[in-house]
């Protein structure tokens, strides 16, 4: 579960590095539910300076390359405007019910956030 | 139980949050600009030194780094990279996040 | 873990409302919580008792009051509501200070409820 | 100067707040700056719940009844996924150097973040 | 001076960052989850009553009310409303907001 | 105040490093600002000195690392660098530890110096 969205707090670049992390060590990351400011991580209109990482795009790879299910809480992303207009690839939106089922059906859950 | 701390002891308030609720046995990862808790000289290392008591203190390797403060972190506390937060997550059997 | 077993769920709230957005959509994860039949209760410390204040009145501040809802939790069979003792006393509160009734617990009994969770969120 | 984002944070409606009782007493607000996640107040895309506040409806309003001038920080916007395609009414995108010339110009600066 | 403070003392080390530069015939003013500060019975209130020795304390009523405490302010701390939030900004030629 | 003249500006950084984006977008705001032909100052205080850290290395966390920008500043003709002391002691951070040579000041010193400023924008 991350809560931050990108650049403003570390949170979201840390939860990143620990899914890398946890998928290099073997483990299986279910899904990354993206809520509060979190939501802004899902936005595909970013772009950051050349020199620094890019935290949408990397979200994306992980998505991609290992299955992971990226989950934008909608009623935190319609007070954000984050809306499949401008969301991201590899993101869905879906409800909090998503996060619960997560929560039940996985081993572990991490909050990454402020 | 696993612990998380985030922000820094100069900051908030969160540390002392955490470590009242810290019980013997338990595990306590300090990451982000919670990594200046276990430094060398810093009025909150005091309160890091007694829980190690009870309790294990790990810190996040690549935050201290990022601060200049690897060289500078208290006896008794354990360097981990992110491979060892995730052992950490996987040995203890719940998570608590101090936001 | 199978999929038909229950789990002891605390959603842990720590921030005070208004200034902040977590207590606010912290509470709309708990309702959503009541509808898979888990075992969630709900643990307020630190600046997260006042959310429980009551008497709150958002009208000069142009922001929804949510805090009626906290006394709507019953009817979603969510009945555990503890408050830890010291954030309260800090804070110059008591139990009469709150909006709907709770379990008051010290900060050692705190701790041990944590350590029988299954899953914490918090917020 | 507002440096936080809509709902997550009290900031932007202090800061709203603060700048509707100025114009009400007769003072005039020069510019808002939107700086850090304060960008994020510029996005169209909100949809918040029919029973709160809109913040980003209530800047745009803002800017069109009193001709104030609310400015988003263009670095910091390419770094949040802010861009003309998602640009509210009443905002413009422009650089750092706006926030130094207000400063400059006007008897006051108060800033609004976390 | 103005001093504006917005966040709760029990979360954020931010009003004793405020406090130790308030000099005399400064004014500070708390806003949003600040005005805590500033009610009866909270740990932080012994550092307002303090300050108030040498320095003007205002709170802001809207965000008091919001959090029910609009009747446990300390004595000799002033409730204003946005207007005077922008009257205090006026008659002060500096502000500082401690974030 | 006219166009023409000069406005004290103090840049008051409080934020560590990494852990939020206020110290970096601090810094671009004080690179634009000496374009404007003011009298620019920089105070870093609490966890803010931890911005002026020897040694930062960011590698490992996969970020940029724009300590180095500090060393550049005075390049930009911005030469005022204030640090307070009880800032530097609570963190058990003494001068030697930063990238730049800066002036520290007592809290009182540091209290006085904001008092004659013009323009104060804080991170």
């Amino acid at each position: 579960m991350v809560n931050e969205g990108p650049y403003q707090r570390q949170s979201s670049d840390s939860a990143y590095l620990f899914c890398r992390a946890a998928i290099e060590s073997g483990h299986q990351i279910e899904r990354v539910f993206f809520y509060h400011d979190g939501v802004n991580n899902a936005t595909k209109l970013t772009e950051p300076p050349q020199d620094d990482r890019n935290v949408v795009a990397r979200w994306t790879k992980l998505a991609e390359e290992h299955g992971v299910d990226l989950v934008v809480c909608v009623a935190a992303a319609l007070r954000r405007g984050i809306v499949e207009q401008n969301l991201a690839q590899g993101f869905r939106i879906s409800g909090l019910g998503q996060l619960v089922e997560s929560a039940i059906a996985s081993d572990r859950l991490v909050v990454f956030g402020d | 139980m696993l612990h998380i701390v985030n922000k820094s002891p100069g900051e908030r308030a969160t540390l002392d949050s955490c470590l009242a609720h810290v019980r013997p046995g338990h595990s306590v990862l300090l990451i982000e600009d919670a990594v200046y808790a276990a430094t060398k000289g810093h009025a909150a290392a005091a309160k890091i030194q007694a829980a190690l008591a009870t309790a294990k203190v790990f810190v996040l390797a690549a935050d201290l780094e990022a601060r200049a403060r690897a060289g500078a972190v208290i006896d008794g506390v354990v360097q981990v990279d992110y491979k060892g937060f995730v052992e950490l997550v996987t040995q203890n059997p719940r998570v608590q996040s101090w936001l | 873990m199978s999929e038909g077993a229950i789990k002891k769920f605390l959603f842990v709230n720590r921030k005070a409302p208004y200034g902040s957005v977590y207590a606010l959509e912290g509470l709309e994860v708990v309702l959503i919580s009541a509808a898979f039949d888990q075992d969630v209760g709900l643990a307020f410390l630190d600046d997260g008792v006042y959310q429980l204040a009551k008497g709150q009145n958002t009208k000069a501040i142009e922001t929804k009051n949510f805090s009626p809802t906290y006394r709507a939790l019953e009817g979603y069979d969510i009945e555990k509501l503890y408050v830890e003792r010291e954030s309260l006393e800090a804070r110059g509160l008591t139990e009469d200070d709150l909006l709907v009734d709770v379990q008051v617990l010290g900060a050692t009994e705190m701790a041990a409820l944590m350590d029988e969770m299954d899953v914490m969120i918090s917020f």
